[in-house]
């Protein structure tokens, strides 16, 4: 047995004690976590000290020093499982590795074992009302006191922020440069009294995400994630992971636009020996895996050392495609239940009504096809789009 | 008749257009579907009795205006892009089934009432787990009971099933499939609102129960197949308004909001995306007008115009609907915004009498493939 | 009787003498006349001598003097006949036009009889291989001389060339100058020992079109159709005829990829009641009529004074993207047949090949999509796109 | 096994493309296409005999290489995309077919032959106005005669059938359906070479009229069953490479064409279009690469693997293909510019060894839908 089967082995002996199998039965409203938030820090913090959380990272923080192989076999055995970690999710994924990367040794002792051990809770703050694909146009501010920084301003889209003990922040320390070029991140206190959480209710009716309301919110000089105004640089880093965990779903099975769940959908109606309704089941079965293989092939790639750069957008635009596509397939096998509604049903319309919010977050569709078209085909970038005019001279969202 | 507006036709679209937006803008909207009605009755009395619409195109014989399907369908579009809730449709299939049946007696009693909007009717087709709108076998039965019917089994998708007072119900009787009259309050009768996607649109799934009801005379095959056309001309006409709306909200948002320092219309793939919503409205209008023109002067070519409008109109505000969140970004997707309504109202319009494959069928049917 | 009712029944009667009714079971290859051109040019003169040529240009240069009413009456009853008139489409069409509005007085005596008896032939000479859609940015040159202008230079995609006695061309008469400012519409003799017409083989292996070649062919001072350096105004006359001409197909009978020759299609391989290939011709059929009656509103709006602008682009923009439709659902009717290849196929084959280069004639459907959505939605210009470089600092395709 | 290519696939793919672009480059494809013969004999001879390609996943022990499907896979994608026309194709088919029949006295007598490329097999499974690639039921029939068989029948599609010397023949015998394999020349066979649309790959339809024939043992239905995984593996790679060559050739234009001052790919209408593409070939190719590993590995899956990928390298690259000529505007197509026979080779390609339907329809079979 190779050190990567022991490994394996070990980890599937512990999920069967400490996790409970994925239920396909249950309900999955793939909207976040419906385990109460002391329940995923206990897990959290059993996972970290059995050996499995930051399989990849620094042994010196917290980490477990291992390799991709370690994760990789991790993450297949734990498919098979209902892993109640979703608040650690952004943390781990962005913020952490963005740390990992680019933070102070004095930001990494401090920050990282705690994350790993489930005790505290980051998200992250980019977005803003009106600087959406185009973050870097951002308009809150950090402003310079005496001891470090002063924020103001709103952002938006931030999931997790009603219970998260840290945000990575983007604000802007000076205006005078080009866009790009006088961003700063900032690790801020989200339960500093200036800070206001605000769920947002979106189309389906829930409330995923929040606004965050930053009112003379003070943070330490200190605080800065890399350097005073090369906060775009640690956003790309941010930006880039996140696209690549966004686009890799593939065949999930708590997909409510999933081949497993429209088939029964369609099977429950009597449809799935429909011929056409039975081929557009096939295809996007096809698509699915297909999207699974594609993922697999970029996550390969990056384990044997070569660059997927901005492969990552061609994921993520697949993948909204193929949710879109798949809704539109959803509302063809659904019928007229579309318009009476019925309790089995909820996960399956919610599912349609988000299709394109799925689609938007993290960079709309246009904004994917030009990563994909500049940075992955070496066409031209856009005439008129102007990376040199002052911040302060910009025409902005009226 | 020509395929371009009469002045008429633009002095009423005009009127109601106005009248929408004084007395039911969208924030209005939403507050009528957070409430119990699945309308506001005073807003109803002001399309059906001001602006006349329960009526217009009654025959004047029956107190209504007589008016031209191209006329109704003028004023339908503005009530659609304004996803005004009413029990207009419900209505104008309720009367156009019996003047299709064309029933003198119930005729003389109902008709002027419906024309003046002083009851709402509503038709009661579908039934559970059959795809087709209009079953060709309801299990819906009627069976003779005093001097008139006793109705059993279930219709869905009914709408304004909540509140209309007349209930045209298609049934299996002892001559064969009819149409039978159930006027409210009836024993035997259980009403439940759907709880459906669109919250616009208030269906609601009616169960009979040993009802009481009264056969009304005529041809029901040939007066549901017509009031499928009814339908398809209707409901064509909302979504065209709607796809307008949708097109002009998202216009207007690709002026003024900017992104990486430009208009984001100036981007060609947003421009692009709104050149295909055009289209799709576009094309979609001028079969619909020339439905329209068919029901007003051509009957022989309502079906195919009809079902081919509504195919059109349905799959196209689809699309448009869903690109008009899509080009909106994040902020489309917010409850905020009306966005979602539009889309929703989308998503189940295009399954309202009929689905898409449905509307095809009737089509190819029509022209004889 | 009302007077067109009259002018319908009198068009009508000469059609059933003079014409040969439609043939449906007849090959149409819809690319060019078959008939030979002395046949066209008689059927011309007689279209003429009755009174249906030119019905609404005016008397005092050959027309009739009639209304847009009179045009469709006899369109409408023109569609049951084949008429031989293709090689005078193009110049009844657009130079014509042109002239009419924009000519000399000498110009419009001097050329528009003779167009509509059918004695002279007219082709148009705009694109280049450097200059497609951007038109504008076309390289033939026309040099002053002392008696008026020399030209050299390329054109492409011209049809009827072959046997064209004159063509309406575009030419640069100043490179210093903005592109669209130093261009100028000449009259040009196609019997000139300089102008060489070679036919241009396109992808169905058919050669619709020519190139045209012109080496120091000269043209007199007065062969200017509006003013010097104004010729994109008169070209903007020309190109709107052109793309309404274009759009207005819809349910041509002649239309290889039309309802009628894929029903029939279909029924030859009993598919017609195959559930989903009877739902796309349906739909096929929803889409034809609804561009029919697109095209239709337009033409009634055009009657009633009413101002079209840049619609046209929208109906041709629609009939591209239904061809492009119809070619795919041809396809998966002729399913391996397309593979064999048969005779009576080869309509409908080479109508699939050609859909791409439909969709391109005229202006690509990206083209069509930008002018509907800034000249018809009104939106924002392509950044980037400069109107005011001088021709000869403009970049250009290598 | 990995689904990222093996340094060895590399190297291959190489070694092919290098010979491609000497020996069969473009221009000379459109010199073969223009001639009497489906391919060039020297150009097929290297691929064969040089280059190894005929007997790569031919079994060692018959004279093959008895390399992996991935490798051939690499192989096949670089012959897609030169369009290189060869008669590879068939004797992969006609290979496999044998090997998966196991008749150990033909494979022995045949398959060292087929593997050195000294001749040219073929398989010739479908029938005139049968849209099953692989007929359920053939209507070509095997009887007795002396001590073999005599075939009767027609089969349509048949690759390379004007030059194969080996044909692999379906038929219904005495005891079920068979594979029954005739040697040319033989009397009683009659070819005609189609006129299909597209020039690089030729196929014929053959008549048998009491053509001598013998009956390979083996379980005819089980090993057509895996002839198609094979023919669908083979054919979406050659796509694959097609669709990457069309990709490439496009974004190569779009920087170079200028248009209003800017080259056409800096315009999102282009720009987008390509981004599409791109993802159009990378996961067909993503699901082709999981489809050879099955091949390779876990045959089981193969059946859903390979209908996938193929479904969706033939759909997508036929996207491709009309986008090729859309994108190029007017040059593209001209009969000059070569974007027309990669739209063509995708058109035919999109029905080759079953069109779009059948192979959805094979991989609800598998999936058990």
């Amino acid at each position: 047995m190779t050190s990567i089967d022991e490994f394996r082995a070990r980890a599937r002996a512990w999920l069967e004690q400490n996790a409970k199998p994925f239920d396909e039965a249950a309900g999955h409203d793939g909207e976040g976590t419906s385990v109460p938030l002391e329940e995923s820090k206990r897990f959290q913090k059993a996972l970290w000290e059995a050996g499995f959380a930051g399989i990849t990272w620094p042994k010196e923080y917290g980490g477990q020093g291992l390799g991709a192989e370690e994760l990789i076999a991790f993450n297949q055995e734990a498919a098979d499982f209902e892993l109640p970690t979703g608040p650690f999710v952004i943390g781990l994924g962005m913020p952490g590795p963005t740390i990992l990367e680019l933070g102070t040794e004095e930001q990494k002792r401090r920050h990282l074992p705690p994350m790993l051990r489930g005790e505290e809770i980051w998200c992250q703050l980019f977005s803003e009302p009106s600087a959406g694909s185009d973050v870097a146009s951002l308009q809150t501010t950090a402003t310079r006191t005496e001891t470090g920084w002063v924020v103001n301003g709103q952002k938006v889209w931030t999931s997790g922020a009603q219970y998260s003990d840290f945000g990575a922040i983007l604000a802007r320390t000076d205006p005078t440069v080009p866009k790009h070029k006088g961003i700063t991140m900032f690790i801020v206190d989200m339960h500093h009294p200036g800070v206001t959480v605000r769920p947002l209710v979106v189309a389906t009716g829930h409330a995923p995400f929040n606004e965050v309301f930053f009112d003379n919110v003070e943070v330490p000089a200190d605080a800065v994630i890399g350097e005073v105004d090369k906060g775009w640089d640690a956003a790309v880093v941010m930006l880039r992971n996140e696209r690549v965990a966004i686009g890799a779903g593939g065949r999930a099975r708590t997909n409510a636009l999933g081949y497993d769940s429209l088939l029964e959908a369609a099977r429950t109606r009597g449809l799935e020996s429909d011929p056409a309704i039975r081929r557009r089941l096939a295809l996007l079965y096809a698509r699915e895996s297909a999207l699974t293989a594609y993922g697999r092939v970029l996550h390969e790639e990056t384990t044997a050392g070569i660059q997927i750069g901005a492969r990552g957008s061609a994921a993520k635009l697949a993948g909204a495609e193929l949710a879109l596509w798949a809704a539109d397939l959803a509302q063809d096998i659904l019928g007229s239940d579309l318009a009476l509604g019925s309790a089995d049903l909820d996960r399956v319309v919610a599912a349609v009504v988000g299709a394109p919010g799925g689609a938007v977050a993290g960079g709309t569709n246009e904004i994917q096809r030009n990563i994909v078209g500049e940075r992955v085909l070496g066409l031209p970038k856009d005439p008129g789009v102007d990376r040199n005019t002052p911040f302060n001279q910009l025409k902005l969202s009226r | 008749m020509s395929l371009i507006f009469t002045d008429d036709q633009k002095s009423l679209a005009q009127t109601v257009k106005r009248f929408v937006a004084d007395r039911t803008p969208l924030p209005k909207v939403r507050e009528v579907i957070g409430g119990d009605r699945s309308y506001d009755p005073e807003v109803w009395a002001g399309l059906a009795g001001t602006l006349g619409l329960a009526g217009l195109t009654i025959p004047e014989e029956y107190g209504g205006a007589g008016a031209t399907h191209a006329d109704l369908s003028a004023a339908l579009r503005e009530l659609g892009a304004g996803l005004v809730p009413s029990p207009l449709l419900a209505c104008v299939l309720a009367a156009g089934t019996l003047v299709a049946l064309d029933d003198e007696e119930v005729n003389r009693k109902l008709l002027p009432r419906l024309a003046e909007g002083h009851v709402v009717g509503t038709l009661a087709v579908s039934e559970p787990g059959n795809r087709q709108w209009i079953p060709a076998r309801p299990a819906t039965s009627a069976v003779r009971s005093g001097g008139g019917f006793a109705l059993s089994g279930t219709k869905v998708a009914v709408l304004n099933g909540a509140e209309a007072e007349l209930l045209l119900v298609q049934a299996a009787g002892p001559e064969g499939t009819g149409v039978y009259l159930v006027e409210r309050p009836a024993d035997g009768l259980t009403v439940a609102k759907d709880d459906g996607v669109d919250p616009t649109r208030g269906t609601a799934t009616v169960t009979f129960d040993g009802t009481a009801a009264r056969l009304v005379a005529g041809d029901a095959a040939a007066a549901l197949d017509h009031v499928a056309d009814l339908a398809n001309l209707a409901i064509a006409s909302e979504q065209s308004g709607a796809m307008g709306a949708c097109l002009a909200m998202t216009t207007e948002f690709a002026k003024i909001r900017y992104t990486f320092g430009q208009p984001i219309g100036a981007y060609q793939g947003v421009k692009h995306k709104l050149a295909d919503m055009y289209n799709l409205w576009a094309l979609s209008d001028a079969a619909l007008r020339e439905a329209t023109r068919a029901a007003d002067e051509e009957p022989a070519k309502l079906g195919a115009a009809a079902a081919a409008a509504r195919a059109l109109t349905s799959q196209g505000y689809l699309a448009s609907a869903k690109n008009t969140m899509l080009l909106h970004g994040g902020i489309g997707f917010t409850w905020e915004h009306d966005a979602h309504f539009f889309y929703k109202n989308a998503i189940a319009g295009n399954v309202l009498a009929g689905d898409a494959d449905y509307q095809l069928d009737r089509l190819a049917d029509k022209l004889g493939i």
